[in-house]
């Protein structure tokens, strides 16, 4: 396996940034990691996760979809789009590299969402795999496996080196662009490090959850459950859960009045909100009951449901460790399933 | 403390004083409590929990909870009773609904301190003597306790009740706290210092509303925030501008009401410090027009609607501190 | 970079008619001349005054109109506020067309057909009424029941005095809720009428009005013998995207926008009850 | 954005003024024939104290440089006490905004009763001034609203 060593990691970096953009978790000085685009110098975190997950890079909080010109009783469309430039994700996690596959889903099935398209198009994943999982992560649950993550190519970390491994001709492509800085190396303290790291991800307190009750074809069973009420009861109706999760989409889109024009832009937008299915005429979702409801069963019935069993969520554990009243996905399972 | 709590709450359910309790349920792991109610003794002894990781502020519940049938047994910490107070002053919630027990406070902890030491796989934490030992998943890992306090409980102005029915543990005094000291050290700096710190801070901000919606001050029935008739409702902010515009707009629409407990900065995913902007209120309020705590009592009048006619103008901001 | 549905065309509003006292239906055209795009009775358009909003609306006129595609539209709300307001001549944002339509083509072919409307209810179904008048052989018999609050408040009033009553080819009958000067015809609430109709139960129908309505209707069809695949509504919830992204118009896992709007109740039946 | 170098920065002043005091204050600056600067752009209000800090805000989102706020003098109330809760809100609202770094000589208030038209045409004059040295305002913009 192709390989650097960590000390030469800067190096990698800054020959990877001066052909296009980097960008890498880098821890703030609250402690938190969050993704920046590289500039030398910079260190890689070594959190687990960032706060705000990967989504960003093709699915941003905010976006201009197109601008309008109004001139008396004319209006003129003007398409602001434009070919993305390409760009490098680097040491994206398991759970995140997965989440782009549902987003993808959704976001480039038919119609396909350009927006959307035009930034996958042009944006390399190169995957981080665990080492050190934390007690929040669940991602074995929905099948994936962190110490092989997905994405186009994938690093692992034995401690001294970073190896790499391609996934597909984007990843191959990455590589090769690198090549001359990585070197043959032996891979056999790797595997021990990876072994290490899946006996953790056994003693995970989260290890033995399941998704075997939970599926499209739990709909009438669970929309029903008398549960909903006590677990929404302290739901404070923010969007916190929605808002760090790496898979949830829902969006708004609004006009913003500049003066000299119009500005149609797409924001995140959260099902926990109490406007979200309001209308002129009334609401389907009249109480936080009903909107909390909608987060978990889009997740883990809806979801799943319409693409053939996979569910919306991938296990990061990011809405376990921010909800401001700890309620989260976990629980809900929890509490739910019905054997 | 937890057991006395129980005990207690289960003999008022069993006399039928209350038909309710407010408190907090024990999570899937040792820090994540979720405010709950609970309605029988079985629940209570399940799954109630009082600890270092109850930092959670009841009171805002109660608007919802005292509308309901029947009488509320609420255990509230020092600094909740100050919300609960402001709350009852803006006839948020029905008095004769709720039973208060007084417990003591804080400090409590957060566990996102502890996360932010690369302390991982947390499965347990105990306090020995000053140092918090933390069980994880990698071996035991220690910290200094006072690291990991909550940053509501950094500076805690007091530990004294300003309303209870009936009190647990002893009655602390309202402290000589250090709480404004960050706030001066922001007024000492040049404004573009001051600009890049609050730019820095806020441009975190992703618009969750955690902070407003966890915030017992903040109980409008709709939020201008949420209303498309205001002219300022929205949902992200697309332009830093509307970060300032946000965090300014709910800082202010709190002014004199917030009783500084801090809720806004624990449960802000991106550990924005959002209590110096209220502080910030606080301490002009108490500098410019005389000593105000917000939920110190149910009758007086809020600084914001009242006035004197000798009250400083506008221009002292121009004349005072650093430019 | 190819068309993105979220990027609308424009439309230039030709016609404006006040059919009731709060609905006008307006017609539209592409600035070029001509519809802005094809669609099938039942499928809606996302209509949009930038700065003001932008949302759905039923596509009222049938796709056999090769000119213009119209819209009746009732104040409600801000968008429509300003719709109302606005003069002949104003261009608006159109995209579309979004969801699916009445099975006009498949398994409405060759049926006897029963359309059940009240008040703005009969927008959508103006749509097939008129495809089917103008494909009159592929279809069985026609019964129209349209009722509403007052004579004033019914919708396309004066085509349906002058084009549907004097087609022998199909049955319409009228009803408004309470009686009025002026009115000479069947008073009472429309699942009331359906019922003292006694309709066949050969025929499909397709059912459009408020909930209420289509609740009590949908009760009295069954009394008489008619099954739930038999019956087709169309519904609304907010929409944002219009194709199945934003998220917000879903029943159960059903998104009205796409898989929708159309529905047979048997379909309905299997998503949770909350719409 | 194309700046042109040789055109000397004009700023954009918004002022809200009462109806009862300063605005009939700037009129009589006007029927005086004083001199105050165009920039400013006065935006009438009942009284001082229906200026909601949102107004504030969105004046400087949508290109203000600097905004003042101009109503009766204490105690000269057209409603009694308005100008006083203005007063205590006002002080507030400025005061956060200096601690978040925006520029203390962007805002103001000042009383200009109706008959201080020579004070409403200084006050205007020395305000623009004091903006105009500040430069354009780029730490409370709204980069969407700035003309191309």
């Amino acid at each position: 396996m192709l390989k650097i060593s960590k000390s030469k990691l800067n190096e990698l970096f800054d020959a990877v940034s001066a052909k296009q953009a980097l960008y890498l978790p880098v821890d703030r000085n609250d402690g938190a990691a969050e993704y920046k685009k590289y500039e030398s110098g910079m260190t890689m975190s070594s959190a687990l996760n960032t706060v705000r997950s990967a989504k960003d890079f093709f699915f941003p909080q905010t976006e201009n979809l197109v601008d309008f010109k109004m001139e008396g009783k004319n209006i003129e469309v003007i398409d602001v789009r434009e070919e993305s430039e390409d760009f490098v994700i680097f040491g994206v996690r398991a759970c995140d590299a997965r989440s782009f596959t549902i987003l993808d889903k959704v976001f480039l099935a038919e119609p396909v969402d350009s927006y959307y398209k035009n930034r996958r198009d042009h944006g390399t994943v190169v995957t981080m795999a665990c080492t050190r999982p934390a007690e929040t992560c669940f991602c074995k649950t929905f099948g994936i496996d962190p110490t092989v993550p997905e994405g186009d190519a994938a690093c692992f970390d034995d401690g001294e080196n970073i190896f790499f491994l391609a996934n597909n001709d984007k990843g191959q492509a990455f590589i090769d662009s690198i090549a001359s800085l990585l070197e043959e190396g032996d891979a056999a303290k790797l595997c021990e490090v990876q072994e290490k790291a899946r006996a953790i991800m056994e003693k995970l307190p989260l290890a033995k959850l399941s998704t075997e009750n939970f599926g499209g074809d739990k709909l009438t069973e669970y929309f029903n459950s008398e549960k909903w009420a006590d677990l929404s009861e302290a739901c404070l109706g923010c969007g916190t859960c929605t808002f760090v999760c790496p898979t949830c989409q829902c969006y708004d889109i609004k006009d913003f009045n500049t003066g000299h024009g119009i500005k149609r832009f797409r924001c995140w937008d959260s099902c926990m909100y109490s406007d979200f299915t309001k209308m002129a005429h009334g609401n389907p979702r009249l109480t936080q009951l009903e909107r909390f409801r909608q987060r978990f069963m889009h997740k883990l019935v809806y979801f799943p449901a319409n693409n053939n069993g996979e569910f919306g969520c991938v296990g990061c554990g990011r809405c376990l460790s921010k909800c401001p009243i700890s309620m989260n996905i976990v629980k809900v399972m929890k509490a739910l399933e019905v054997k | 403390m937890q057991e006395a709590m129980i005990k207690r709450a289960k003999e008022l359910l069993a006399d039928g004083s209350v038909n309710r309790v407010i408190g907090w349920k024990r999570g899937e792991f040792v820090y994540d409590v979720t405010p709950a109610v609970f309605d029988s003794a079985e629940e209570l002894d399940a799954d109630f929990v009082y600890d270092d990781f109850t930092a959670a502020n009841v009171s805002k519940y109660l608007i919802k909870e005292t509308k309901k049938e029947g009488k509320i047994l609420a255990f509230l910490k020092p600094c909740d009773t100050y919300s609960f107070n402001q709350l009852i002053k803006e006839h948020r919630i029905v008095r004769e609904n709720v039973y208060v027990i007084g417990i003591p406070g804080g400090p409590k902890l957060d566990a996102e301190k502890i996360k932010a030491k690369g302390i991982t796989g947390i499965l347990g934490a105990k306090n020995d003597n000053g140092t918090l030992r933390i069980e994880t998943l990698y071996g035991e890992e220690t910290m200094p306790y006072y690291e990991a306090v909550s940053v509501k409980c950094e500076s805690c102005k007091s530990k004294k009740h300003m309303v209870y029915d009936e009190l647990m543990g002893e009655e602390g005094d309202i402290l000589q706290s250090n709480r404004f000291d960050m706030v001066e050290k922001l007024e000492n700096m040049t404004a573009q210092e001051r600009y890049d710190f609050w730019r820095e801070q806020l441009s975190k901000c992703i618009r969750c509303n955690a902070c407003r919606n966890v915030c017992p001050a903040c109980s409008c029935e709709k939020c201008i925030f949420d209303n498309p008739d205001s002219g300022f409702e929205n949902k992200a902010a697309v332009d830093s501008f509307e970060e300032n515009m946000f965090h300014i707009i709910r800082a202010f629409h709190v002014a004199g009401r917030c009783t500084d407990c801090g809720e806004c900065s624990r449960v802000c995913p991106q550990n924005i410090p959002l209590h110096l902007l209220n502080r910030k209120f606080i301490k002009d309020i108490n500098s410019l027009y005389g000593e105000y705590q917000a939920g110190e009592d149910t009758t007086s009048r809020a600084p914001l609607t009242n006035y004197t006619t000798d009250d400083c103008e506008p221009s002292i901001v121009h004349e005072r501190g650093v430019e | 970079m190819n068309n993105d549905t979220l990027i609308p065309y424009i439309g230039v509003v030709t016609d404006i008619r006040q059919d009731t006292p709060d609905v006008k239906t307006f017609r539209v055209v592409s600035p070029e001349g001509g519809k802005v795009f094809e669609h099938m009775p039942g499928q809606c358009a996302m209509l949009s005054i930038p700065g003001v909003g932008e949302a759905m609306f039923s596509i009222t006129s049938s796709p056999t109109n090769k000119e213009f595609m119209e819209f009746s539209i009732k104040k409600c709300g801000c968008l429509t506020n300003w719709l109302h307001a606005m003069d002949v001549g104003q261009q608006i944002t159109i995209r579309g067309p979004y969801g699916n339509a009445f099975p006009v083509e498949t398994e409405l072919k060759g049926k006897d057909l029963l359309f059940i409307a009240g008040g703005i209810g009969l927008a959508p179904l103006r749509s097939v009424i008129n495809y089917v008048r103008d494909n009159r052989a592929n279809y069985g018999d026609v019964q129209v029941v349209y009722g509403s609050r007052s004579k004033d408040d019914l919708v396309d009033y004066q085509e349906i005095i002058d084009e549907w009553m004097a087609d022998p080819n199909i049955e319409v009958n009228l009803t408004i809720d309470n009686p009025q000067e002026g009115w000479d015809g069947h008073v009472g609430f429309v699942p009331n009428y359906v019922k003292e109709l006694q309709p066949s139960t050969s025929k499909t129908v397709l059912v459009c009005g408020p909930p209420i309505m289509i609740k009590f209707t949908l009760a009295g069809l069954k009394e008489l013998g008619f099954t739930e695949t038999q019956v087709y509504t169309t519904m609304e919830l907010r929409m944002k995207c219009g194709v199945g992204k934003c998220g917000r118009c879903n029943i159960g896992n059903k998104y009205v926008c796409k898989d929708g709007p159309v529905f047979r109740f048997d379909q309905l039946d299997e998503l949770p009850d909350e719409y | 954005m194309q700046v042109n170098e040789n055109k000397e920065f004009e700023p954009v002043i918004v002022a809200f003024c009462c109806n009862w005091c300063s605005y009939a204050g700037a009129d009589l600056s006007g029927t005086n024939r004083l001199n105050y600067p165009t920039n400013v752009k006065i935006i009438r209000v009942p009284c001082s104290c229906r200026v909601n800090p949102m107004f504030i805000l969105r004046a400087f989102q949508r290109g203000a440089d600097g905004v003042i706020i101009c109503g009766c003098h204490p105690g000269d109330c057209h409603y009694t006490s308005g100008n006083y809760y203005a007063r205590r809100r006002i002080t507030l609202l400025y005061s956060m905004l200096d601690y978040l770094g925006i520029e203390r000589n962007r805002t103001r208030l000042e009383w200009v009763s109706a008959a201080e038209g020579a004070k409403f045409a200084e006050t205007m004059q020395k305000f623009t001034a004091d903006v105009k040295k500040l430069g354009p305002n780029r730490r409370l913009e709204d980069l969407r609203c700035r003309k191309q």
